[in-house]
């Protein structure tokens, strides 16, 4: 069991890097969602299934598909690839270093308690509707508000811009970047 | 009760005169008279009425600190506020404020009518202004809670602000500005310090109040004692203006329209002297007496500096207000030398500079409007086109300068002789001082109405109703400079019971010859038990 | 099950969510920058699951839901505000929002 | 009739205030008659008390009036109150009635001038304050006189406004008194402070008793005392203002540059002489700068042009020898040629304003000439003014006032013979300038035309003036003239007596005879010079030397250039410099900085979202290694 910790473990972290260092954009989302397929195996090892299983259908079943959706409707895939001049990296890769030993070091600090109790399903139940029924509601209210916002917000009047040139027929790559470039 | 009313009567008067100036412009000027006059009136007449009991309580009970504590003051009101917080609607009056009561009205009033002519658009909202200013200066006066006090010493900055950046001249808002940032900056300090006795008594004493007379004496370590002081001497030094912080004040005076220079002259910087004596040395008077060199040095540096950046200036109005820092600076000597002499000097420089300034004030004012310019050098030989008007800023500026048989003079003497006999080289400063006064009082007059007719200057004398104004402060200032009596009788009992609450201190050395204290060698063992059984020497 | 120690557990999660901050502050595509903030969401609810697996209760697990609930809504607006910055901007490079300089 | 006391200076008070209220409202006429009346009302009631005193003189030689209490507070508990003493009845009857003569010269010689009301409202109130100084009972109600006399002073010289040269001479006096003043204040609180009281009597009891001789505080106070009355008697150092001070009319230069707020100094030292008892030092500093001065103004009244800065230079000079008296502890004697020399000076000035006004107002002696015949009455005016001036034995009261200083001044216990030749070579040039001045103005060709003759109210002063100059001496007679000395017996009540060298020279035949002699001396040569070989006067004085040396003479020895550049001019640069105010940089850098820092951080809003994140980011990482490191 712990091997399929470290093994999940690996798998996420490498998906993860691999999410932040591809071009292409798509690939970075699948990359994600493998990334989401491992943290649930994690979840899984450490003795909470339903979180893995919710993972599963919320976070890489609902969220990426949202992505996924976006990226269509976007037709980002088109544009020119924003690149970063790798020296711009260095910046940020020192202090995410330095956050991360920090973190480290935090964790270092604790009790390192061994066991990880198994809480199953029923046991979330009880706490989801016993003292944390508010909580339920005010997320429930969080949803319904970001539908209608995200609808809201989405369903502006069609601009130019968006028009997708192939549709106009003209040459698909001199005007996208031409666009692009404005 | 009757305190109440002097805050009210012109509070109210306030919004009637801009109500009223709404249908008839010219009606809010009346209202605004009957705003000051009636508790001018009041005032005088409690002091009349009152000046009996003064002598009785002065005689009765000693200037003992139960003169202070115990309210034997001529009337107080003392209700609950804020209670929770310790807040308390707590008015009191004694001499001091009596004096410094009737001192706002009369500069109100004067204010008012010297404005007669010279306001002319916005009327109601001009007097709305002057009349909030003078209930707020009232309640500062009549405060005796810490939180009320700071409460009205606020309130008073906001109509004073509109005064100067509506009706001013050139640079106004400048100035107003400038006014209002360098109060509010210092006031906050005040504050800061004012929480923070709070606090410390609190947690000395249990009880958390804002009421001045049991913040009295709170003990706390010498150190923090000084920083609260310097809290109250930053918010007090600013309004008197006081050496280095004086900045604002010849920019205020300048842009400030007449009636405005008036109050800001007359009272507003009074406020300043007052509230040491009240506030600022009784409560701190270990930490007071360890400040008294620099504030003596500062006190100095400011009659002369004062007094030769007034001989530099160019315009009349900014002449006159760098006479107040110089005059300032002796009412600053005259605390710092804390003895009987020095704050009966102070008390009756703040009256008489009132007096003398305000008028000067208005003159300068009125014949800005005749002449439409300030710049001494546009003037010269105004004496032959208005000899009247030459006539009484010369003597004015006379009284500016000290001269014997003026109030000036008798309460210069008295702040240095004061000064004399607690520091030798500061009295001598101070009467060096006297010398530069002569140099830019005589030069004033010399560039604005003596010598040659040099621009053809035509503009009518004095009018009736200016020279009314004139001859009253002039007889004032007479009276004040030969028989000052009545004004030291009133003060005598606030004087000595101040200076019995810093008995303890080094400040003010033991009453033990009963001529320092002023008081009769008689009862001068018993009030000097007094001082030791009651006071608890602050910030020992 | 349960001899996995919760301190890597913890590591993971933080590795998870620093790698998400890079890609945030390098990364100039907005719906990266988005998926970005979905990594380090995750790599928090994933810290919560352990803090809960630890004390063996099951607030561990409700946090999670509230933070994966929170997620979607914040990616639902997160991508419909995308839609409105391509029409508007034309690209979707974050660094052309900078009106609000200066 | 002591009674009568307080309407002394209440009267010419009443006249200012009077003339005050109803200036626009008075004519000519009546604008004289209050006041000129004013004084002479007061010159009357004057009379009346001396000569009440004098018959029946009240308990202890003294009459105390006390009119109200001025303040009481902290102990300092001043009386307005009026003490007279032998000293003050003097002085008092001096004042009012050279003050009435001068003020009924002054109708006339004031006539075609627009300021007449206002004129004789500051001559009347200057007449108060000098009354109310010498009848002070109290420090203060002197320092108030002083004062009072010292305003009027500057708004007289500076009367004629419109030429601001007159108004810069008028600020000058004030200025230069006020510094001697405030001397004299300081000396005040010292007195205060140690003796707890500023009535002058208790004082000088206080002192006597508490203070030993030679003491620090008695030194120190006699000194600030004498710093005032250095300033206000012009003598030096102080002493610049008086020349310039001639800017002035002429009455007035005759009333109080001449007859009486110049000797106000010798007035207080005089009332204060316990002090300079108790402080011997002081007192021959005293008869030092007396003697100094006497000689210094001599040889600038040599060289001057203008008739009335000659008159004002020999004022000086005569006040020096007052304060030489005063110096070696001759109290009667220096009252006595106060009183002398009110009569003659006034007499001179009086003199030289009727020559002034009726040349059309040229002041410059060598344009005048000749004008022997032209105006009689000033001539012989000038003749008994110059003689007494110049102390012609016998005739003249100068004789007989100025000689006893002389004398005392070797004579004196305290006197020493420096001081008596000082004062010797000061009569022998002061009979010279005295007669040049009536050579240069009287005799020669004339070069002026006259064009006014003064009438009887300009004429009758000088004639009771010349009387009083001649007869004026006559009640002190010297020793070797019989022991006819009714003055200072009288002067004895209130002045201690001077203690004099039985031995000394002074006392000796031939020191009289030499004094006199001096005199006669000075003016044989002044004959000589200036009437015979007037043409070899001129050239010698054309040779560079004497040139440059009559030149330093004529500006008063350079005194002028030194405090215009040690006092004036720093005070002028800083002024200049510090126009608006040197602490404004404070404040307004103050807000300079803050803009500043406004500009800094408005730069760190770039715009750019990962710039803000990265922010966030060190934000964590510091909050995180706090949290975690403590």
């Amino acid at each position: 069991m712990t091997a399929l910790f470290y093994i999940a473990a690996a798998v996420a972290v490498l998906a993860t890097v691999l999410v932040i260092t591809r071009s292409n954009l798509v690939h970075a989302l699948l990359y994600l969602v493998v990334s989401l397929f491992a943290v649930a195996v994690v979840f899984f090892t450490l003795g909470a299934p339903f979180v893995a299983a919710l993972e599963v259908i919320v976070y890489a079943g609902a969220i990426m598909m949202l992505f996924v959706f976006a990226v269509m409707l976007l037709n980002v895939s088109a544009d020119s690839p924003l690149r970063v001049p790798t020296s711009a990296w260095i910046g940020p890769l020192v202090l995410v270093a330095v956050l991360l030993a920090e973190l480290i070091y935090g964790i270092g600090l604790s009790d390192h308690a061994l066991r990880a109790v198994e809480v199953g399903p029923q046991q979330v139940g009880d706490a989801l509707f016993g003292p944390y029924v508010l909580g339920v509601e005010l997320a429930s209210m969080l949803l319904l508000a970001a539908l209608i916002g995200a609808r809201h917000i989405a369903s502006q009047p069609e601009s130019p811009a968006i028009e997708d040139p192939r549709l106009s027929g003209e040459e698909p790559d001199a005007p996208a970047d031409a666009e692009g470039a404005t | 009760m009757i305190l109440l009313w002097y805050i009210l009567i012109p509070a109210v008067a306030a919004p009637l005169a801009w109500l009223l100036s709404l249908s008839r412009p010219q009606a809010a000027r009346w209202v605004a008279v009957a705003g000051t006059s009636l508790p001018l009136a009041l005032v005088t007449w409690q002091w009349v009425a009152q000046a009996g009991a003064l002598r009785a309580a002065f005689a009765a009970h000693g200037p003992g600190v139960a003169g202070l504590v115990q309210g034997t003051w001529l009337a107080d009101i003392h209700a609950a506020w804020i209670s929770p917080l310790g807040i308390s609607f707590f008015l009191a009056e004694d001499g001091l404020t009596l004096i410094m009561l009737v001192l706002t009205f009369a500069m109100g009033l004067l204010a008012v009518l010297a404005s007669w002519r010279g306001i002319q658009e916005r009327v109601g909202f001009f007097h709305f202004m002057i009349l909030w200013t003078t209930a707020a200066l009232a309640g500062v006066f009549l405060s005796l809670d810490l939180f009320l006090f700071y409460f009205f010493f606020e309130m008073m900055l906001i109509p004073m602000y509109f005064v100067i950046a509506l009706w001013g001249h050139e640079k106004r808002v400048y100035a107003a500005i400038k006014f209002f940032i360098f109060t509010q900056a210092s006031g906050l300090l005040m504050l800061i310090a004012i929480l923070a006795l709070y606090f410390i008594h609190g947690r000395a004493t249990g009880t958390y109040t804002f009421d001045f007379t049991q913040l009295l004496g709170t003990q706390m370590p010498s150190a923090t004692a000084f920083l609260l002081m310097l809290g109250f001497f930053a918010a007090f030094a600013v309004k008197l203006p006081a050496f280095p912080l004086h900045t604002w004040l010849p920019d205020a005076h300048t842009e400030a329209p007449t009636a405005g220079s008036v109050i800001l002259a007359g009272v507003l910087i009074k406020i300043g002297a007052y509230g040491m004596i009240r506030f600022m040395v009784p409560l701190f008077p270990q930490a007071v007496y360890d400040f008294r060199t620099v504030g003596m040095v500062l006190a100095v540096i400011g009659i002369i500096y004062g007094a030769v950046m007034a001989y530099a200036q160019r315009d009349l109005k900014r002449l006159v207000a760098y006479t107040s820092v110089s005059h300032m600076g002796f009412v600053l000597l005259g605390i710092f030398a804390w003895n009987t002499l020095a704050l009966q000097g102070v008390v009756l420089q703040i009256v008489c500079h009132a007096l003398s300034t305000g008028a000067l004030f208005i003159l300068v004012g009125t014949l800005q409007d005749r002449v439409h310019t300030r710049d001494m050098t546009k003037m010269g030989g105004l004496w032959a086109v208005a000899p009247r008007m030459g006539g009484t800023a010369m003597f004015f500026a006379l009284a500016s300068l000290g001269l014997p048989g003026l109030g000036n003079f008798v309460a210069e003497f008295l702040i240095l002789v004061g000064t004399w006999q607690v520091s030798k080289w500061a009295a001598v400063l101070g009467a060096v001082g006297l010398v530069f006064a002569t140099v830019y009082a005589l030069w004033m007059m010399q560039r604005a109405f003596q010598g040659e007719e040099t621009h053809a200057l035509r503009f009518n004398d004095l009018v009736p109703r200016e020279t009314g104004m004139y001859a009253a402060l002039i007889a004032a200032l007479v009276v004040l400079g030969f028989y000052p009596q009545p004004l030291i009788a009133t003060v005598r009992q606030t004087v000595t019971s101040v200076q019995q609450i810093t008995a303890g201190s080094p400040l003010s050395p033991k009453p033990t010859s009963a001529v320092q204290v002023g008081i009769p060698a008689d009862r001068a063992p018993a009030a000097a038990a007094v001082a030791d059984g009651t006071t608890t020497d602050g910030g020992r | 099950m349960a001899a996995v120690s919760l301190d890597h557990g913890l590591i993971l999660a933080a590795i998870l969510f620093v790698i998400g901050f890079v890609g945030l502050l390098t990364r100039r595509n907005l719906i990266v920058v988005l998926a970005c903030i979905e990594i380090m969401l995750n790599a928090a609810g994933l810290a919560f699951v352990v803090a809960g697996a630890r004390w063996g209760r099951a607030d561990g697990q409700v946090m999670f839901l509230f933070v994966l609930a929170m997620a979607a809504a914040e990616v639902a607006v997160g991508l419909a505000l995308a839609i409105r910055f391509r029409q508007s901007l034309g690209r979707l490079d974050v660094d052309d929002a900078d009106e609000m300089k200066g | 009739m002591l009674q009568l006391l307080w309407i002394i200076p209440a009267l010419p008070a009443a006249g200012f205030v009077v003339l005050a209220l109803l200036n626009r409202h008075l004519g000519r006429r009546a604008a004289a008659v209050i006041g000129a009346g004013s004084v002479g009302l007061s010159a009357v009631v004057a009379l009346l008390v001396a000569v009440s005193f004098i018959a029946s003189p009240p308990p202890g030689d003294v009459y105390r009036q006390v009119l109200w209490t001025w303040f009481d507070t902290g102990g300092l508990a001043p009386q307005i109150a009026f003490y007279l003493d032998a000293m003050s009845v003097i002085f008092v009857v001096v004042i009012t009635f050279v003050g009435f003569l001068i003020h009924l010269y002054s109708t006339e010689f004031m006539e075609r001038d627009e300021g007449y009301t206002r004129f004789f409202m500051y001559m009347n109130l200057f007449v108060a304050s000098m009354l109310v100084l010498v009848l002070a009972d109290n420090l203060l109600l002197l320092y108030l006189g002083w004062e009072g006399v010292g305003l009027c002073s500057y708004l007289l010289i500076s009367f004629w406004q419109r030429d601001l040269q007159n108004v810069y001479a008028g600020r000058k006096a004030f200025i230069v008194t006020r510094i001697g003043d405030t001397a004299l204040i300081i000396g005040l609180f010292l007195l205060f402070t140690q003796l707890h009281t500023l009535a002058i009597q208790p004082l000088m009891a206080g002192a006597a008793k508490e203070w030993p001789v030679g003491s620090g505080f008695a030194v120190a106070a006699a000194a600030l005392l004498l710093g005032g009355a250095v300033g206000k008697s012009a003598q030096l150092p102080l002493q610049t203002w008086l020349p310039d001070a001639m800017a002035g009319p002429t009455p007035v230069s005759a009333l109080i540059h001449a007859a009486t707020m110049v000797t106000a100094g010798v007035y207080l030292i005089a009332r204060t002489n316990v002090l300079f008892t108790l402080a011997p030092d002081v007192r021959l500093a005293v008869a030092i700068v007396g003697t100094v001065t006497l000689l210094y103004a001599c040889f600038c009244a040599l060289a001057q042009h203008d008739i009335k800065r000659v008159l004002a230079y020999s004022t000086m000079s005569q006040i020096g020898y007052m304060f030489l008296a005063l110096g070696v502890a001759g109290w009667s004697a220096a009252i006595f040629h106060f009183m002398t020399h009110a009569f003659f000076k006034a007499l001179l000035f009086l003199a030289a304003g009727a020559v002034i006004e009726s040349l059309g107002g040229e002041h410059d002696i060598f344009k005048m000439g000749g004008l022997r015949r032209k105006l009689p009455t000033a001539f012989w005016a000038f003749i008994v003014g110059a003689a007494s001036l110049a102390a012609m034995p016998l005739v003249t009261s100068g004789f007989y006032s100025k000689d006893l200083i002389i004398e005392t001044s070797l004579g004196s216990v305290d006197g020493n013979a420096w001081l008596w030749l000082g004062a010797l070579v000061g009569s022998l040039l002061t009979s010279i300038y005295a007669f040049r001045l009536v050579f240069v103005v009287f005799f020669g060709d004339q070069q002026t035309p006259v064009t006014r003759r003064p009438r009887w109210r300009m004429l009758l002063p000088l004639w009771v003036l010349s009387a009083l100059s001649l007869i004026g001496g006559f009640v002190w007679l010297p020793e070797w003239m019989g022991s006819f000395h009714p003055l200072e017996n009288f002067l004895g009540e209130a002045l201690p007596p001077l203690k004099t060298v039985a031995s000394s020279f002074a006392y000796t035949g031939v020191s009289a005879l030499l004094t006199s002699l001096v005199a006669v001396v000075g003016v044989a040569l002044a004959t000589v010079w200036l009437v015979e070989s007037r043409a070899a006067l001129g050239d010698f004085a054309a040779r560079p030397t004497p040139h440059a040396l009559q030149e330093f003479w004529l500006n008063g020895w350079g005194f002028d250039w030194l405090y215009e550049h040690v006092f004036v001019i720093p005070v002028k640069w800083f002024a200049r410099v510090a126009r608006n105010d040197l602490v404004e940089p404070a404040f307004s850098g103050l807000a300079w900085l803050n803009v500043q820092a406004w500009r800094a951080l408005s730069a760190s809003q770039n715009g750019v979202l990962r710039v803000y994140i990265a922010v966030a980011g060190v934000g964590l990482v510091v909050i995180l290694a706090f949290v975690v490191l403590r």
